[in-house]
């Protein structure tokens, strides 16, 4: 039991909510890695572009031997290449959220599902909207990510006679979510539902949206479970009664499985998808984590 | 050595077709016209001197000539063809060259690399710098530059830069150099080389146009010579039937009363400045000096012996270090502009567009920045003081304006000469220094300066005045101090006040300003 | 020349009108005019209530950013110091809520406006003392805020407690005699502003400094004096901004002011302001303020670009604003 | 002075040590040796190779940057700039794949070549025929830039063919000499813009403008030539930069290059050339592009500070690096 395993964690820097969960959650692991197996050492290092991803993945492979990389990648494509440098040393790989371009370089794959965190929140608000209506979307940054759950919702609302009004980005910022939804409000004398694709923005949209005191404006829902928001949730609010779990956690489940590859006596291969189940009024509180900064 | 060269006077008949002739022109700002219907002559190897007072539109004229500014009316002709020039290259290519009357030069770039700007040499696809700088090298002596072809130009002080871009002009054969005023900025040494290179251009056919306010230099050189009052033209007569006096008084057009006003008696008192061991870094070492009120002290030197830097340094603009400093028997410790001001000492800059003025405000701003806390002693800005001060100050020191909302940018030297010396007299200082007091002023200001220089002495302040025109520094001092090298190298006194022992004084032991550096 | 003549040489250029000063405001009327026409709802009370409300931040930030311009500065350090000083803000109220009640908001609002200007200050130092590019120190102290507002929230919100919350909303949302109060306080801010620059001491020797600083030295100016307090003085603007900002969402962010210092320093060039110093305008300023604030509007209020080019759009009507106010200028 | 004593003067200051031009030096080994002692893995081969490798991306535009702001200009678009000819290139790499095989590789490294002068000349003709601060006009045009990448990929990516992957890589991973091929790049890029810089007549005009472009106005230069030609050159340098990049992570999103503007900016002004214009040291900016990467290196190697402050450390070093540079260069 004397050799040392050495884990390196790549995950995006915290430049908003979501992120700023993983990296909450990625330090929690590693402290807890840490103090429950001595011969394993966890190198968490954030980046804040693919590039500097990239480029991060490159020095913790230059300078250690790396015997697992936990890696959320910042987007499929770029990431492939260097993952399987990485991997061509024999170091075991753990795909987080993104799944890689090239599947077969991972060995172990831990992801949410964004389309479904989309489609789920859309199949619940054709149900409550009686499959008609009109809607406003808020979008993200552009990336993967954002697109995949756009894509999700808006393939669910095709099919319904809901309209989507509008789509625009907001970057996951709760101001120009506010401000946005505050221009909608404008444009548009009637609203049916907001859908603002995170619970960040959503913040921005409730504010924007009391302000108005728009009554037509009966659903207003996010995603990623944000601790607020689950609050709301819990508390049966009636504008907000669902989120979509997307949990930042998802980084400390990988950590663990990659751990116990080493530390037990557990192989632990193949991919964990985790579902994006509505989080309701009933099941609330398993996903509510009151310490979370998220 | 400066009288030498000016007496030897040698005008030469020049007739024969003009090189370059301008017919009617005129110029105007907006509504304001600087330049009407001047009609002028310039003929292959003369010189041509162009004189008139502060604002009379001389530069103006040369911009024109030049191609550095659009004529709003009129015509030129260059060997009887029809000319119009969009910009300084197409004049320069035509063989017409202006030497501006201010430093126009890249800072950042070497005195190579500015003297051929825009026309560098060069071999295969690289710049050729060896033979530039060794061109450079060989103009730079002509003019009795000693700056190396490689120095920043930033780094030169202003009378090399005048030389740099005189040397600039002669770089290439020309048919037509416009000096405009020259040797403002320029020493008598470097004077009387620049007059031998006149000379020379003369003798090759050239064509000079001379501007000066130095009517002395105007008599040495001049073929011709053409006044201008008020933008207008006066008229153009042969140099040889006008003597200074006549030339004045065309300028002004009245008669002039003395140049210098008469010299006050003795005083007695305590020195209202003591300055004591004051050496500045790179300029001047252990300087021990005094001014007593109702005295003017004159400081003489040849360019780059260190006057302004000591006098710099004594305001905190540069660092020094000084034995003592006492204002009125006040001991300063750590002089700076501001506590120096406080205590009734004041410094008008040389480099009156780098230092002195804000060229894109108006005059207001200008005239009350120094004394801010002065005129306002709370946080607020009086504006109607303001308004009031530019007025008074404007019929005080005969600012030739058209409107009060004029950019100080645009104001004629003299007249911003004016504006810069009622900024530092808002502050009612005690001792008032003034570097180049006249630097590019026509004799009818000089005359209104040496006056107003003579006024504050007699109400009792104390003055100081650097300056690099001999009779300038003779007609005013009571007691003339001579740098040399960093150094006071002789006290002056009385009758002992000639041109002559300030010249010997300046010169004599060392006759490079080098050696200080190196020591 | 007679005395009579200087008395009656013209006082000043006050009636004259200057096109070039005009150009922010008759962009801004253009813009609004276009906006009309594209939406009918541009001109609704709540809609234009709305824009000129939010502009506020800008405007408030833009106030100070002109000062730090003006003296020839720059400072790419307000967004992130305005998270900053919202977090330290945040805390403070959350921790003085229990002792001080409603009370706390004043007290946390003193906090806010002290530590600004201590950013400013801090931006101010390394500027003169070091005597380093503004643009190379503001650009690192953004760094420095930012990296401290995610370790503050931890990477994720750190929201106002919900006790202050309904005190202190209105002064986001409220209004008096139907002005909003981030309008009422972007004015006094201005108007405190335009007093400074233009009608005291220290107002002149910003521009002297920035117009040309060897002059301001020779006449005794404290050039880096006056530049350090330009800097402080656009901390304190920030604060102010944070002030207004809390009211809204509640809550500071790592994204919270992202990006905001290219915002203003474009409102502040629109308005007028030279970036090489010189010349301010404050008015101009928060012409340019709004003028950001309705373009994003009309651009999500009119249907005819994807959303993928809507920055495009953006960025070509700022350009072409600019090109018409030269040409207007330049008559 | 008589023309035997010409003859001999020296060329030039050759030999004159200038210690402000070698301050950037200074400072890179400074931080070489904190990083040995700080993590002993940072001195490896593999290591060192990889941040050499790395840096070429900003010490490539660097250079360009260098020509830009040696002209007194500014570009902040060249991060989007560089997305957008990224984008470009990919498409017409994968358009033309089908045809040419391989050799769709150097044909779309044209077209980015192309494009990417395009997109320079287009920031440099706003510039000097609008008569506009580049501050706004290239903030303007980032705008525009990161939209229409954003528009290209459909706020996804756009990865190049798998075809062309393999064939494509060695661009960035390859090695001659055991020299990886972008350091290559690099060195020729610097050795151009040195040669441009400092050899040639265009060379001299760029600080010539950037000095005082009047001066320059009036000895015949073309004033409004030599700055568009500086963001042409710019442009040339993104798209050099952009054909290295895609070997290395194949793929365009919206997000490739953001704020490298700054990065870049950082990187020049650190090398010694000054915000303001008129001087420029093509060396320096290499020079500062390693030292942002190497700073960044160790940041990731060392354990040392927490995830959420490495910007603030970085912002740090960056101002300390400037703040030592000026005392040592004020000697
Ligand atoms: N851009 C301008 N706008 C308005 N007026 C101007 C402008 N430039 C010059 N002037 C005015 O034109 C007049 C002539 O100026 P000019 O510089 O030609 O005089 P000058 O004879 O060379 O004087 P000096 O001997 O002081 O150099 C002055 O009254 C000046 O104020
Ligand atoms: N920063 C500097 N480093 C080294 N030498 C300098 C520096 N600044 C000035 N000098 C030198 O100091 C000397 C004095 O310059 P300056 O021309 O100001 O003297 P001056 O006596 O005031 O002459 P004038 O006022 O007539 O031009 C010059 O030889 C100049 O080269
Ligand atoms: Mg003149
Ligand atoms: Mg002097």
């Amino acid at each position: 039991q004397d050799k040392q395993f050495t884990i390196a964690v790549s995950i995006p820097a915290a430049t908003h909510g979501w992120t700023g969960g993983v990296v909450y959650h990625a330090q929690e692991a590693e402290k807890q890695l840490e103090a429950a197996y001595p011969n394993i050492d966890v190198i968490v290092s954030t980046a804040s572009s693919a590039t500097a991803q990239v480029s991060s993945l490159e020095d913790l492979s230059a300078t250690n031997e790396l015997d697992a990389l936990v890696i959320l990648p910042f987007t499929s494509e770029e990431l492939t290449g260097p993952v399987e440098q990485v991997a061509s040393n024999g170091t075991f790989i753990t795909v987080v959220d993104r799944g890689l371009a090239d599947p077969s370089i991972q060995d172990l794959y831990v992801a949410g599902d964004n389309i479904a965190v989309g489609a789920n929140t859309a199949q619940w608000l054709v149900e409550k909207l009686g499959g008609e209506g009109e809607i406003v979307v808020l979008r993200g940054i552009p990336t993967v990510i954002d697109d995949e759950r756009i894509q999700g919702f808006t393939e669910v609302i095709d099919q319904s006679d809901i309209k989507i009004l509008d789509i625009q980005y907001a970057n996951w910022n709760q101001d120009e979510a506010f401000t946005l939804m505050q221009d909608y409000l404008g444009k548009y004398p009637n609203i049916d539902a907001v859908w603002a694709n995170d619970d960040d923005m959503l913040l921005g949209v409730i504010e924007a949206v009391d302000q108005a005191e728009r009554e037509d404006v009966q659903y207003m829902l996010g995603g990623n479970g944000m601790k607020q928001v689950i609050e709301m949730v819990k508390a049966g609010d009636e504008r907000t009664p669902i989120s979509t779990p997307y949990p930042p956690s998802m980084i400390a489940s990988a950590m663990f499985m990659t751990a116990a590859q080493f530390a037990g006596q557990a192989p632990m291969r193949g991919s964990f998808k985790l579902d994006a189940p509505l989080i309701t009024p009933q099941n609330a509180d398993q996903f509510y984590f009151p310490d979370s900064p998220f | 050595m400066k009288q030498a060269a000016i007496d030897t006077k040698d005008v030469r008949a020049t007739s024969g077709p003009p090189v370059l002739r301008a017919e009617g022109l005129s110029k105007s700002y907006g509504p304001i016209t600087v330049l009407t219907d001047v009609t002028l002559d310039i003929r292959a190897g003369e010189v041509h001197a162009i004189i008139g007072e502060n604002g009379a539109g001389k530069s103006t004229l040369m911009k024109l000539l030049s191609g550095h500014a659009a004529p709003s009316g009129g015509t030129m002709k260059m060997a009887g063809a029809q000319v119009a020039f969009s910009d300084a290259v197409q004049a320069e290519d035509a063989g017409i060259v202006l030497v501006h009357q201010e430093i126009l030069l890249a800072p950042d770039l070497s005195v190579a690399q500015n003297l051929f700007l825009g026309r560098e040499l060069s071999r295969f696809f690289a710049v050729d710098d060896k033979r530039m700088n060794r061109r450079t090298a060989e103009v730079l002596a002509r003019v009795g530059c000693t700056a190396r072809p490689w120095s920043r130009v930033g780094d030169l002080p202003l009378a090399q830069r005048q030389l740099v871009q005189i040397a600039r002009a002669l770089l290439d054969d020309r048919k037509v150099i416009i000096l405009d005023e020259p040797t403002a900025m320029l020493a008598n040494d470097e004077v009387d080389a620049l007059l031998d290179i006149v000379r020379s251009l003369r003798a090759q056919g050239v064509a000079v146009l001379y501007i000066s306010h130095r009517l002395e230099e105007v008599e040495a050189l001049a073929d011709r010579v053409t006044v201008l009052r008020d933008g207008k033209m006066i008229g153009t007569w042969p140099a040889a039937d006008l003597d200074q006096r006549q030339m004045a008084e065309l300028m002004v057009g009245r008669e002039l009363s003395m140049l210098y006003p008469p010299k006050r008696e003795p005083v007695e008192a305590e020195p209202a400045l003591m300055v004591e061991d004051l050496s500045v870094d790179h300029g001047a070492i252990r300087g021990t000096f005094s001014v007593k009120p109702g005295e003017v002290l004159g400081i003489g030197g040849m360019i780059g012996a260190g006057r302004t830097e000591m006098m710099e340094g004594l305001m905190g603009l540069r660092p020094a270090q000084a034995g003592a400093v006492r204002v009125n028997g006040k001991t300063i410790n750590k002089p700076d502009v501001g506590t120096m001001m406080a205590a009734g000492v004041v410094y008008l800059t040389e480099d009156r567009k780098g230092k002195g003025l804000l060229l894109n405000e108006g005059l207001g701003p200008n005239l009350i920045l120094q004394a801010l806390d002065m005129i306002n002693p709370g946080l607020r800005l009086d504006r109607k003081k303001e308004l009031a001060a530019t007025r008074e100050t404007v019929k005080e020191y005969d600012i030739r304006i058209r409107s009060l909302s004029i950019q100080a940018g645009q104001l004629s030297g003299g007249n911003q000469q004016k504006l810069l010396l009622a900024k530092v007299m808002q502050a009612n200082p005690s001792v008032v220094i003034i570097d180049e007091p006249t630097r590019g002023i026509d004799i009818g200001n000089k005359s209104q300066i040496y006056r107003f220089i003579d006024d504050l002495v007699r109400a009792g302040k104390a003055c100081i005045v650097i300056s690099s025109e001999l009779p300038e520094l003779v007609g005013l001092s009571d007691r003339v101090l001579v740098m040399r090298a960093g150094r006071f190298a002789a006290e002056l006194t009385g009758t002992d006040i000639t041109e002559q022992n300030v010249v010997y004084a300046a010169a004599s032991s060392g006759n490079d300003t080098k050696g200080r550096k190196r020591a | 020349m007679s005395s009579a003549e200087i008395a009656s040489l013209p006082e000043s250029e006050g009636f004259k009108i200057r096109w070039g000063d005009l150009a922010p405001f008759i962009a801004l009327g253009v813009i609004i005019l276009l906006g009309t026409m594209i939406n009918s709802n541009f001109m609704s009370a709540n809609n234009l209530l709305n824009v000129i409300t939010r502009s506020a931040f800008i405007a408030i930030i833009g106030v100070g950013a002109t000062f730090v311009i003006a003296t020839g500065g720059l400072d790419l350090s307000i967004g992130s110091m305005l998270a900053f000083v919202v977090g330290i803000m945040i805390m403070a109220m959350n921790a003085l809520a229990p002792a001080l009640g409603p009370w706390a908001i004043p007290a946390g609002a003193v906090v806010a406006l002290v530590v600004g200007s201590l950013c400013g200050l801090l931006n101010g130092l390394i500027v003169t003392v070091g005597r380093i590019e503004p643009f190379i120190v503001t650009l690192g102290t953004m760094g420095i805020f930012r990296a401290l507002i995610t370790y503050m929230t931890d990477g994720g919100s750190l929201s106002i407690d919900r006790s202050l919350r309904s005190a202190y909303r209105p002064l986001y949302f409220g209004d008096f005699l139907g002005v909003p109060y981030p309008v009422i306080i972007t004015l006094v801010i201005a108007l405190l502003g335009a007093f400074i620059l233009y009608r005291t001491k220290y107002g002149r020797r910003v521009t002297a400094v920035g117009s040309n600083s060897d002059v301001a030295r020779f006449s005794g100016v404290h050039v880096g004096g006056v530049r350090t307090m330009a800097f402080v003085i656009q901390g304190f603007c920030v604060a102010v901004a944070a002030i207004c900002y809390v009211p809204r969402l509640g809550a500071a962010t790592p994204t919270t002011g992202q990006l905001w210092e290219l915002q203003v320093i474009t409102a502040v060039v629109i308005g007028g302001t030279l970036l090489r110093g010189g010349k301010a305008h404050i008015w101009g300023t928060v012409a340019g303020a709004l003028i950001l604030e309705v373009i994003a509007n009309v651009m999500v209020l009119s249907d005819m670009v994807s959303e993928y080019l809507v920055a495009a759009v953006q960025g070509a009507i700022i350009i072409i604003a600019m090109l018409a106010h030269r040409f207007t200028s330049s008559r």
